[in-house]
């Protein structure tokens, strides 16, 4: 049979459509990290504990109300996308006449509470999640077993993440959103009520992190760090595809899970480094990340 | 008083009462205090300019009028409303459009999205054709991005985006500023035009000339307060007194 | 009337500079530290001192670079893990004397800061950020598969040795006094770089950079300069870290301790002389104390982040700095 | 015509694209050593962008630049200001959180060569003090130069900047639009100030106060759409009809 | 009357804070009352703290212990790296450590201390445990998915060798990033591999994710084995027996194998919020019950006295039985290699295993000659 550098390529395709898979993680999260630090330059480092209250809210309906995984689909955004909403007027608007950084202390400060809260709960070892039976099992593609769930997963973030680029780029609201990033005060002056829209937006961002959550806990260990580690790792891709581009982020997401997992067949040893070797020659080569604009 | 007798100076001989009518504004940067009680008012229909040295608080004024000085007290009466407790945005809602002297374009925006903006508060605004015919050289960079355009074609932009909205009040801060002469007269006549069709203006100007072509009415400002009025017709017979205000 | 008289009388004095070249009042607080640097092993534990000592250092280096070069590295563990690492192996393979272990510790941070710096420096802002990281995960991935670095068990009991090869460095408080020296004698060259007229032209090109380009300043050669002169001074802070508690490990290189220093920094007042060293302390007695208290630890940690930013939200140091009107 | 070692600062076919959009199309530049030499044009002419070009903070398609007899087309912008041409912006250009006095003196600093001293204490430069203070005085912000640059109204970051760049004493300066924004008394101690400064130096700028450029300039390039349109003094090129009808307007004198 | 300071230091917030973390204390506390120490005319204190499975926090900490606070033994200190710094300062400060989180066979080996026991497991334990019996049951072709850093790949390396000296063999390696999330590339090579069993040589996190991405990709009922070489109940117990069914580990202690275990098991999970106790906390009662015994047999808390009692003499506890410490500090006992059962064959919450073999004490754990310990002559 053919092979390619020594692997058969079917079980590549397999590997790329995995990839792709993975990508979709990527592309969601780093979506809502990008419009958070896009429109209100808040690097919101509690992106990834957000993440996680999805699986874990999801959790909690199934388990103390019942709900099952598609209306969790609907909820859990919501419900962690109002939390989002609460914390943004609380705290985080407090900060935006502040270098950006300051945000960042403050969502760190976050994340460690809620992760903390969180394992105080429930323990760190996770709980379970099934895969909601009208997904269970899968398709035989011949090169590979492809369970159905992950199929879902591709369909509903590229739905989502097509929807969301739409609305940012090519509305009036999202002309008003990058408006306002720029400068509030004017944008208020026009008699936009530049807080609200902020306040919305955060929300939004958080609603795209716990969306991804709600996907992951079935496929993934639901335990509270399970956002710490791969928050690193999407900061990675939102840079990689040019902060404040909607676009770039969810190109780069798929494109980085496809290449991440060319090195998972390759090289598996380096697959945790390889984005950020990417990383590196895009910004020596590209200095605005693949997407982004110049100043 | 002096402060009475200049207040009725500055009111207009008109029936009805003016559309802005300011009293003892105060406003702050942080600590310092810069308007130390402006007070004048703008008919419907009239183009005011506020000249003034560097620094005189020319500029805050317009901020204050609209709200976006986070420390600000005295009176702003606007169409008979008190805007003085109200957020910009409300301010905004009211029919006040403001062009700041930096400009303020969007750099991720493009020329277009920058135009269509600021949202309509009223009908009567110009259409983007008029606009263009205004501004040509705005159609032809519609779909670059906001801050390539050159300085003066910036400064287009910026005013063009608020004529749109149907504001009835216009703040202009510097509006000529490193705009071609050609530009500047064509500017001189649209603000001619927009008062023909009953929008009031509030010009800063550094430009005396052309603020002389285009105002009813100067007041001079100086450390944070209207310290003199000048009606336009009278603004031969002043100059003197006008020079030295502004120490030309 | 036109402004003719020009005075070149006018009040020219800022603040009044002592001999040393420091203000007053930044005199009376560097005398204050020693002064607190000498009684703390009589009353605190000393290596927890040492801790603190060491993660000063590394905070200051650190906001020397983001509080006065403006430039926000993600990366720094990688010159404070690897001085670590290479110092403990020099100690322990190699049997050199502590001196020169950090020597060469420090000097490895020193090389890498040039090497990473000039790739780095060529972009600005969070994608600066993300380079350095980069650069900042390849140096952990580096460590966690070289055979030298003992992989996720790091390098272990690591000898205090000899001081020159003569004083015996293992009681803890002859180390403390070591420590101390090589600490504050870092700090006071970090304040001197801050208040020096290559400090001012830093400010400069932090405020805006086109402008200082426009007047003839290469900025790129300033950046790479304070870049290096962070990374090394990281690096003296982590070769020393390895000495103190005579380990290396991968925590040294790991992206949170990046983010650990950048946290100390803001928590303390990012540009303020005195804020790094006392976010550093606040950070690593929280650690120290807080290991107690279980899984409450990081809700704990948390919310002092949280009401730190809200409260101070320019760092303690900052607005005390305010407060008192003056530059801390 | 000037003869070949009469002019400072040459450009031949200057040209700079912008993704399809040529914003400078093949201008050539001569101005002559110890000449004010104006540069205007309409909005989006390409004036700012030539003078991104001379200064390299813009890297040209094509064309070549020369400077005192050298090419320097390929110099870094922090070169240029060190071979002694320095520029201004059209946006003003401050240090924000530097006192109006520290503005001047890092331009002083970096003529002194001391910048890199980073063992020293920087009360060393309180040697400039005295003649930073001398040149705020000149622009007429003596009474602010202790006050942030950040907390100058618009005119006054204007003058600023004129000073920072007098201070590394250029012998040649790129000046863009020295008095938008400036008040009109302002307008005419500047002038005065050009003027005076111009005395050993050369000076090319842009600007849109017609009455500035008349009465300062020796020579004007007029650009339009990138290219050269005319040139020549005041009088020639203001009775220039194409010149009227793309810059000056009819309503104009 | 003698007065010892007992420091449990271990894991509190991190992935092995529920198969350690406040559970161990909770053990420590029970085997002092179960030993009714204050009747003896003992008094103990103790004292815990999180050490983030960081060695320098680790380190630190342990100083700071024996320096300041004059804590005597420290017990517990999962993470190899964290145990292995724990025992150099024990070493240098000559206190004692008591082993019960750490996997690492160093320990006992070429990092043996005088000052050290390791009590309840090690990954050579492991390894064989699980390799040996899974190749007597027919599992010859085996195929590793190791993480990427020196504690897999020593799982990974005792497990081959104990599989190949069985008989078996070695189809394949993927070694993946530590920590990961997906795994899913990997057991595609793992499951077109063709081996009969896949060896996971991960632990915690990426344990769980891989046992619920292998449910997923359908790899047990594709007829291929997984193996778990470091799976505690805790991961069971997050997994879910849907998830986890079928699942083949070495553990040496399970709550349910007898009624001692069982009388303490519930009297620990009434205090620990329901959950029962891992092996790992049960090494923490037995490890502290045996130490007591011998401060009140030397009458003293000398440690090199205590260390020559606790190892001269026979260990006895209601959780690992009768056994014994060795010269280089490794605690002998048995193994087990337990199956995790189906949802159908459990009767409840807790009830996960089915033992599948008893590995007798004496096979074990390394030969006492193999592991390169200098304390044995
Ligand atoms: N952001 C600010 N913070 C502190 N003070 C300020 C700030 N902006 C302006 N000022 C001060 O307020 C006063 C009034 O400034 P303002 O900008 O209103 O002047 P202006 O009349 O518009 O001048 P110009 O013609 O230069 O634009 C000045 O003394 C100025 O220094
Ligand atoms: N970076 C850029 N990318 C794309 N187009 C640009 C860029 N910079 C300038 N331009 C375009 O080039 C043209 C010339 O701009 P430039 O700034 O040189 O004009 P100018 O003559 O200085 O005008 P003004 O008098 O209004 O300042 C403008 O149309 C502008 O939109
Ligand atoms: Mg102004
Ligand atoms: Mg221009």
């Amino acid at each position: 049979m053919f092979e390619l550098l020594g692997i058969p390529p079917q079980a590549l395709f397999g590997q790329l459509l995995l990839g792709l898979i993975n990508g979709s993680f990527y592309a969601l999260l780093s979506l809502g990290l990008a419009v958070i630090f896009g429109l209100l330059n808040i690097i919101n480092f509690a992106h990834g504990a957000q993440y996680m209250m999805g699986a874990f809210v999801a959790w909690m309906l199934l388990n103390y109300l019942g709900v099952n995984y598609w209306w969790a689909l609907l909820l859990v955004p919501i419900a962690v996308g109002l939390f989002g909403i609460v914390i943004e007027r609380l705290l985080i608007s407090r900060l935006y006449h502040l270098d950006h950084l300051y945000g960042l202390l403050l969502t760190f400060g976050l994340a460690l509470i809620i992760q903390g809260l969180f394992r105080n709960q429930y323990g760190i070892s996770g709980l379970p999640y099934q895969i909601p039976q009208q997904l269970a099992g899968g398709q035989n593609l011949g090169f590979m077993f492809l369970p159905n769930y992950r199929g879902w997963v591709i369909v509903a973030s590229l739905v989502v993440c097509l929807a969301t680029w739409f609305m940012i780029e090519k509305t009036k609201l999202g002309a008003y959103l990058r408006a306002a990033t720029e400068n509030p005060t004017l944008v208020g002056a026009f008699g936009i009520n530049v807080p609200r829209l902020v306040t919305l937006t955060y929300g939004f961002g958080v609603a795209l992190a716990a969306f991804a959550g709600v996907l992951a806990a079935p496929i993934y260990s639901v335990n509270p760090n399970m956002g710490a580690d791969l928050i690193i790792v999407v900061f990675a891709v939102v840079v990689i595809g040019g902060m404040g581009s909607i676009l770039g982020s969810i190109i780069t997401g798929f494109g980085l899970g496809l290449i991440e997992g060319l090195t998972r067949v390759f090289y598996p040893e380096g697959s945790a480094v390889v984005i950020f070797v990417i990383m590196a020659i895009v910004l020596l080569v590209k200095p605005a990340g693949l997407f982004g604009r110049t100043a | 008083m002096a402060k009475a007798a200049l207040l009725e100076k500055t009111t207009p001989h008109g029936a009805h009462a003016p559309l802005l009518a300011i009293r003892d504004l105060q406003a702050w940067y942080g600590e310092s205090h810069v308007l130390h009680g402006v007070a004048f008012d703008v008919s419907e229909g009239e183009v005011v300019t506020l000249l003034g040295r560097n620094g005189a608080g020319k500029t805050t004024t317009l901020k204050a009028i609209m709200g976006i000085m986070t420390k600000r007290s005295g009176s702003v009466m606007f169409d008979g409303r008190e805007t003085i407790e109200l957020p910009a945005r409300r301010i905004a809602r009211l029919g006040i459009g403001f062009c700041p002297e930096e400009r303020g374009i969007f750099s991720s925006l493009s020329v277009e999205e920058n135009l269509m903006l600021p949202p309509q508060v009223r009908p009567g605004g110009l259409s983007v054709e008029q606009i263009f015919e205004l501004f040509p050289n705005l159609r032809e960079r519609l779909s670059s991005q906001g801050t390539k355009l050159s300085g003066g074609e910036q400064q287009m932009l910026a005013i063009a985006r608020i004529l749109r909205t149907g504001a009835r009040l216009l703040l202009l801060d510097e509006p000529t500023e490193g705009l071609a002469p050609v530009i500047v007269q064509q500017i001189g006549r649209t603000i001619m035009r927009l008062k023909q069709e009953g929008f009031t203006i509030v010009l800063v100007e550094q430009n005396f000339r052309f603020a002389a072509s285009v105002a009813d009415r100067h007041y001079v400002v100086e450390q944070g307060r209207v310290i003199d009025t000048i009606p336009n017709e009278e603004i031969e017979r002043n100059i003197n007194k006008l020079h030295a205000y502004l120490g030309v | 009337m036109a402004v003719e008289t020009s005075d070149p009388g006018i009040a020219l004095a800022t603040d009044t500079p002592s001999a040393a070249g420091m203000s007053r009042q930044h005199l009376l607080i560097f005398a204050g530290l020693l002064a607190l640097g000498l009684v703390a092993p009589f009353v605190l534990y000393p290596v927890f001192v040492m801790k603190v000592l060491c993660f000063a250092l590394f905070a200051c280096a650190f906001n020397l670079l983001l509080g006065y070069g403006g430039l926000l590295s993600f990366g720094h563990a990688a010159y404070f893990g690897s001085a670590s690492y290479v110092c403990a192996h020099a100690a322990k393979a190699w049997n050199l004397t502590p001196e020169l272990s950090i020597l060469l510790g420090t000097g490895t941070a020193c090389i890498l800061g040039i090497v990473f710096g000039s790739l780095a420096i060529r972009r600005q802002g969070i994608y600066f950020a993300m380079v350095t990281l980069a650069f900042a995960q390849m140096v952990f991935f580096f460590s966690l598969q070289a055979p030298f670095t003992g992989g996720e068990d790091g390098i272990q009991s690591v000898p205090r040795g000899r001081l020159l090869g003569l004083i015996d460095l293992s009681a803890d408080l002859t180390l403390y006094f070591f420590v101390l020296a090589v600490v504050f004698l870092g700090l006071l060259l970090i304040y001197r770089i801050i208040h020096s007229p290559f400090g001012q032209v830093l400010k400069a090109i932090r405020e805006n950079e086109p402008r200082a380009v426009s007047l003839g300043y290469r900025v790129n050669r300033y950046k790479l300069a304070v870049f290096v002169m962070s990374a090394t001074l990281a690096g003296l802070a982590g070769a020393t870290k390895a000495i103190v508690f005579q380990l290396a490990s991968l925590t040294d290189v790991y992206w949170t301790m990046s983010g650990e220093v950048v946290l100390m920094t803001l928590l303390g007042g990012m540009g303020t002389v005195f804020g790094p060293i006392v976010g550093a302390a606040i950070i690593v007695t929280m650690q120290n104390y807080l290991a107690t208290f279980g899984a409450w630890v990081t809700v704990i940690q948390g919310c002092i982040f949280v009401v730190g930013v809200l409260l101070f939200r320019e760092g303690i140091v900052g607005v005390l700095s305010k407060w008192f009107k003056k530059p801390l | 015509m000037a003869r070949s070692e009469d002019v400072i600062l040459s450009a031949r076919g200057l040209t700079k694209e912008f993704g399809g959009f040529v914003a400078v199309n093949g201008v050539d530049l001569a101005v002559r050593r110890g000449t004010i030499h104006a540069l205007i044009g309409p909005n989006g002419a390409g004036k700012t962008t030539c003078f991104n070009l001379l200064t390299k903070f813009l890297q040209p398609t094509r064309g070549s630049i020369h400077y005192k007899g050298e090419d320097i087309t390929a110099r870094p912008p922090a070169d240029i200001a060190r071979l002694g041409l320095v520029r201004s912006f059209q946006i003003s250009a401050v240090f924000p959180h530097l006192t109006a006095l520290e503005n001047v003196r890092i331009a002083l600093q970096r003529r002194r060569g001391d910048s890199f001293d980073f063992w020293r204490s920087q009360k060393v430069l309180s040697a400039y003090d005295a003649e930073a203070a001398a040149l705020l005085a000149e622009v007429g912000l003596a009474e602010f130069a202790h006050s942030w640059a950040s907390d100058l109204s618009y005119g006054r970051k204007r003058a600023l900047e004129i000073a920072t760049t007098l201070a590394l004493d250029p012998e040649m300066l790129l000046l863009d639009e020295p008095m938008a924004g400036m008040a009109q008394a302002d307008v005419e101690r500047i002038s005065a100030l050009i003027k005076r400064i111009a005395a050993n130096r050369t000076i090319l700028m842009v600007e849109h106060n017609l009455s500035v450029v008349a009465s300062l300039s020796d020579r004007i390039t007029v650009l339009a759409r990138g290219q050269v349109l005319a040139e020549g003094d005041y009088a020639q090129v203001s009775a220039d009809p194409r010149v009227v009808e793309a810059y000056i307007g009819a309503g104009h004198g | 009357d003698t007065a010892v300071k007992i420091g449990v230091l271990n894991d509190r917030s991190g992935i092995y804070a529920d198969l350690a973390g406040e559970g161990s204390v909770i053990a420590a506390r029970m085997a002092v009352e179960d030993f009714k120490a204050a009747d003896k005319g003992i008094a103990v204190e103790i004292i815990s703290a999180d050490h983030q499975n960081k060695p320098d926090v680790a380190s630190t900490i342990a100083r700071q212990w024996y320096d300041q606070d004059g804590v005597d033994v420290i017990l517990d200190v999962p993470t190899s790296s964290a145990a292995l710094a724990v025992n150099e300062i024990t070493r240098e400060k000559n206190k004692v450590f008591i082993n019960s989180g750490a996997g690492t066979a160093d320990l006992t080996g070429s990092k043996c201390s005088p000052n050290t026991v390791h009590w309840t497991y090690d990954t050579w334990a492991l390894a064989h445990g699980t390799g040996s019996a899974m190749v007597a049951n027919g599992g010859k072709k085996w195929f590793f998915l190791t993480a990427d850093y020196a504690f897999g790949h020593a799982l990974e390396r005792d497990t081959a060798e104990v599989v190949k000296a069985a008989g078996g063999e070695v189809v394949g390696t993927v070694r993946h990033p530590f920590p990961g999330t997906d795994f899913s590339s990997f057991l595609l090579q793992a499951q077109s591999s063709g081996a009969q069993v896949i060896g996971l040589a991960n632990a915690g996190g990426d344990t769980i994710n891989s046992i619920k991405q292998a449910a997923e990709f359908g790899i047990t009922q594709g007829g291929q084995a997984l193996a778990g070489l470091l799976v505690f109940i805790t991961d069971v117990h997050a997994l879910g027996l849907q998830t986890a069914q079928g699942l083949v580990l070495t553990e040496s202690f399970y709550w349910d194998l007898n009624d001692q275990t069982r009388e303490w098991s519930k009297r620990f999970s009434e205090q620990n919020g329901g959950k029962m106790p891992t092996m790992v906390q049960a090494g923490v009662y037995a490890g502290v019950l045996h130490y007591l015994k011998a401060v009140e047999a030397t009458a003293g808390k000398d440690a090199a006295a205590i260390m020559s009692k606790m190892k001269e003499m026979p260990t006895e506890d209601p959780l690992f039985g009768k056994g014994s410490v060795r010269q280089d500090g490794r605690k002998i006992h048995d193994m087990y290699l337990f199956k995790v059962k189906t949802p159908d064959q459990s009767k409840g919450p807790w009830d996960y295993y089915d033992l599948v073999a008893t590995i007798p004490a004496d096979k074990a754990f390394r030969p006492l000659a193999d592991g390169g310990c200098e304390l044995v002559k």
